[in-house]
């Protein structure tokens, strides 16, 4: 099994139209996922040509989408000032998992998203993310498929090409993975570390769970904890950003120094003091996995 | 983005908080016009994007229009943390009964924007939170409601035992917020927050940092940048559409997404190397993107190396390489270049850049160490 | 409070909705003059606080500038439902391709302000909603994140076809929501929202009904009142904080309380009498409520007793009695005076009444019959 | 029993040093109610003479009263512009039952007001109400204890001096109640007649309710169907405002008749329908009652 998605989710993309929706829809379905439906105000009652033959409809709202194609996800590529909206329309529409790719979403925007998307029961995984992936089954989001192999390993990260790198040198050693999924780089965002480890520990063919930190806040210490207190499967960890001034943004608005606990040095101290080993370069996560499986 | 003590007050001031009469001069005449038209004692505060400008003797107290003017003169010609001194706020100088810190941030945790507020005032509230983190008090706005008026009158009553003073700053609190939310901003803080002898609440300094994210939505608060106080190399990298930091070593870095530049500095030090920045090229494969990082990194004469980290996802390695060739070809580089490319049309990429006299490496962690041996003293690499 | 169409559309113009162009006028030369201002047809409607204007005559379509003034001169004229019409809209004509309904109302049952729509638009809604519910869509905004810009297109959708005039409807939704929140309003509506031969939406007619509590806090649409457009002792009333709502019938009623004035009124017609008034003293027992209640009934000239029902709770009955006996003694009455009273301080209010010469009853049921009795002609009481 | 309130209730008084605070919190007291503080924003550390020896002390804000005296209640007669406020800081700091006498609050603070109470599981009494007692017990509010008597009758009604007149009857003709609840003339408030129905079925002492509605909205059709659905006690009802004519507000911001509905001959339909009988004068209300016990 995988998690938050496999070969049965029937996705939805807001923006399907746009430049990245296109490109990924086009992706997303040549990689075997299925993609029910598009949403772009304004386009209701055309289709979208997914390449392979397959034609996707176009709906206004994601409410007609909903009620035509009866998706049971949904991945966001609409402009950052759109994105919130776009996430809420998808929760009041109940569509349970909401995957937004878009990156620059305003950070007080996602104060309001969180309550709502939380109140409606719905999931959301970013904004800022790359989505995620069940190499095989299905993909959701920009992960590229090629990097990826099916397999016993979870794994989370709060980065985008520095997952594929890891995930790369993982798939090469033969350690393909269950689920990979890029939660974002945002200071507030739909998923933290411990839900998806806690999905990772509920799934049966995960085996061994790897966790890409990196500086800024302290989601990879209550990721440690919840480790220490909850989980029986082997983690192994990377934080990227030991070499990071403070008070200064790395990229990610999320990747910032700012007090202690936010510090790669604070991390991978609370990662260690939870028994999960930090690897000291991407490829020698391949080496810590594979001793613990 | 930050803006300036000065464009903050103005900010504070639209939403009706009392704040210290003060004006911007970007000469020392005006400087001393400004403290002539005041009459008595002013401040003069070097405006600039960097914390401790009052240690580094950006800040000074005039008492007369002369004295303003020699205190502008000497703070206009310094360089604080690196950065030009560009202007000062000359404010009036207030009378301080006591100090008291009221600030807003964006909290991770609770997901919230998060009121704090001190009576223990004019000193760094961090570190009032590591030594008396009870003269601190947090309160997290929910969004859906906002900031209530019977919490800031709560903020208002942990900071002040007289009641008009805590009714008073429960009034600044909420303007504070209200300023904060139109401004799309990440922190808006008064510190200190002044109570005068006449028992007046006045803000006497004040500092607003603004959510990039947001800048697009509100064209006026975006009108605030003040691209003469940053780092010309970081006025580049933004125009160019790269997230750029400069840092103190001499591998430049080029890199395609923000956790895997993070881990390729970490990879140079490991390797016994210091990063010259962190250099964030994003998603799109632009080559003209490539050739502006490289013409900034090129422009820090400290950079001895050129180490190009692409991972090819939605980035086309072969835009990037056509990216590189470009560059090199309109400029030569004084340095050498490092390139490791993998994944997205990564044999097209390699053609391109072998056709142009350029080797690339597919594995990360031999390019980085080649990239260290290129700038280490013989026999010094790890 | 209701505020005439020009005012309300004066406010939709305010936050951006378009407003088909209009002038009010309170002469016919003034109406001559804006018609001759706007060139073509135009439409001369009397702003008066009553429904059903149209069916009345009080909208007139006019082609030049000298019908206009004829049509201004015949409406202003005008009383409509009692209401003597003292000025008129001189708006210009629209083309009109179809109609729409939009309007927002708090609504109880869902204790939010809904948002209505209906393509069905230029006649009651009410009627839309008896004979064609699924004409009508109802979104009820969530006060915690106000009205989000998806669920605004989604009305758009469901009004238009064209995906720019879905656009443009929920700009306007967006709009006239942003205009009901700050007016204070608890009814906004624009019926008909026409749609123009080349497609622009406009708002031809508007309505807005503002809560009264909310007045206090904002002068500016509190100043909106026209007191001209009401009747003289609803006026009167309202200035000396009563409660007053004028009837048909003859029994003129004073009570504390709302329920009990509605349940006293009940009580007249039971025993077969017909009430002259609603009129709630409230809480209060300042006699100068009862001085104003007594002169307010009086004013009307088909009254033909006046009943009074007290019941002394936070109301002193000893006040009221006091303030009744003041209110005889500057002006004796024309009519005869049934007075019921208990409860806090009865025992001194039947006292002060009986030394002026008035009697007290304490059962409300004997007190409204009496009252009845007097008005009736000789054996038709019940 | 009584409900809501008994004489345990720990009261605390939101503008008690108001006019209309300060003499009700002395009837309060005068009638036996447990005053255990005062709030006045800047007169905190004050204390209130509330007759009878008793001094409560004033706080400047609901949690430090809280926190000090431990209230089970609260009451609130602050101004109709600070009463959304007073009954969100009451909830905000934990007190489960908030009456709220205040006339005149907006009906617009209101739409905030309910779910913020709902979320914290706090009940809302009014606003626009006498509030409620429970004769020979505690009185929270304005009804005049004099006119009341301890007995079996159950009684909640949207008015005010009504309530008292037919009260008043019941207490004379040796009808006492468990607790006379006003629930408030507005159109928007936060007890409904259905939950007090629902506390006087469950309540063992109560043995009839009466119900006093008046035109305006449909509470009493949901009151209706509540009573021919769930209850076993027999109910009595009295709709004010058969003579109301329609568009007008009679005083009440909810007495308003708009619909079908809202008449009071939709409504005394509605309740005989249930099998409510329903009195035409208020004083049958007592024949009515008497013969179903």
């Amino acid at each position: 099994m995988s998690v938050f998605i496999d070969g049965e989710t029937r996705l939805l993309v807001q923006g399907i139209t746009g430049r990245d929706g296109s490109f990924h829809t086009r992706q997303m379905v040549a990689y075997g996922t299925r993609v029910v439906g598009g949403v772009t105000p304004g386009k209701g009652g055309q289709t979208f040509d997914a390449g392979e033959g397959a034609r996707i409809p176009i709906f206004d709202t994601v409410e007609e989408a909903v009620l035509a194609t009866a998706p049971t996800a949904t991945v966001i590529y609409v402009p950052p000032l759109f994105a919130a909206d776009a996430m809420m329309e998808a929760a009041a529409a109940g569509i349970p998992l909401i995957v937004a790719i878009t990156e620059g979403v305003p950070v007080l925007d996602m104060t309001r998203v969180d309550p709502y998307v939380r109140e409606r029961g719905a999931r959301l995984i970013g904004p800022n993310c790359p989505g995620l992936i069940a190499p095989g089954r299905s993909k959701v989001g920009i992960i590229p498929g090629s990097i990826c192999a099916p397999g016993p390993i979870g794994l989370v990260s709060r980065s985008g090409t520095l997952t594929y790198e890891v995930v790369h040198h993982l798939s090469r050693a033969g350690l393909g993975q269950t689920t990979c999924v890029g939660i974002g780089g945002d200071p507030i965002n739909g998923t933290a570390f411990v839900d998806c480890l806690a999905a990772f520990e509920s799934d049966p063919e995960t085996r061994a769970v790897v966790l890409i930190g990196e500086i800024g806040g302290s989601d990879e210490q209550d990721a440690a904890r919840y480790v220490a207190d909850r989980m029986t499967k082997p983690v192994v960890g990377f934080i990227a950003g030991r070499t990071a001034p403070p008070g200064r943004r790395m990229g990610h608005a999320g990747a910032i120094i700012s007090g202690a606990a936010g510090t790669a040095t604070d991390k991978v101290a609370a990662l260690q003091a939870a028994g999960i080993p930090v690897a000291d370069r991407p490829i020698d996560v391949v080496d810590l996995v594979r001793a613990r499986l | 983005m930050n803006i300036h003590e000065y464009q903050a007050k103005e900010i504070l001031r639209r939403f009706g908080i009392p704040v210290a009469p003060g004006d911007v001069a970007r000469t020392a005449v005006e400087a001393e016009g400004i403290a002539a038209r005041y009459g008595g004692a002013v401040v003069v505060k070097a405006q600039v994007h960097a914390g401790g400008r009052g240690k580094a003797g950006g800040v000074t107290l005039a008492r007369t229009p002369a004295e303003a003017r020699a205190a502008a003169e000497r703070i206009l010609g310094m360089t604080i943390k690196g950065l030009p001194v560009g202007a000062v706020l000359v404010a009036r100088a207030a009378d301080i009964a006591s100090e008291a810190y009221v600030g807003i941030i964006v909290d991770r945790a609770s997901k919230r924007a998060v009121v704090m507020v001190s009576p223990a005032g004019g000193i760094d509230i961090e570190e009032v939170a590591a030594t008396t983190p009870d003269r601190i008090r947090r309160l997290p706005v929910d969004p859906r409601y906002g900031f209530l008026p019977f919490e800031a009158l709560q903020l208002g009553t942990f900071l002040y035992r007289d009641a008009g003073q805590a009714r008073a700053a429960a009034r600044i609190l909420r303007q504070l917020y209200d300023a904060f939310l139109d401004s799309g901003a990440s922190l808006a803080e008064i510190n200190p927050l002044v109570t005068t002898p006449a028992g007046e609440l006045l803000a006497v300094d004040a500092k607003m940092v603004i959510d990039d994210n947001e800048l697009e939505r509100r064209p006026a608060v975006a009108a605030l940048r003040d691209a003469s106080a940053e780092a010309p190399s970081e006025v580049a990298a933004r125009e160019a559409n790269l997230t750029f930091i400069r840092l103190e070593g001499n591998v430049g870095c080029v890199v395609n997404g923000a956790g895997l530049a993070m881990a390729t500095m970490d990879l140079v030090k490991y390797y016994g190397g210091e990063p010259a920045n962190f250099l964030d090229i994003g998603g799109s494969s632009n080559p003209d993107k490539v050739i502006a990082a490289i013409r900034i990194i090129s422009s820090d004469p400290k950079v001895r190396v050129i180490l190009f980290n692409i991972f090819g996802g939605i980035t086309r390695t072969d835009d990037v390489a056509n990216g590189i060739v470009t560059a090199v070809r309109h400029a030569p580089l004084r340095v050498p270049l490092v390139i490791r490319l993998t994944g997205t049309n990564e044999e097209a990429a390699v053609r391109i850049l072998e056709n142009a006299g350029l080797s690339a490496m597919t594995d990360m962690d031999a390019a980085v160490q080649r990239a260290v041996a290129l700038v280490a003293p013989a026999g010094s690499a790890r």
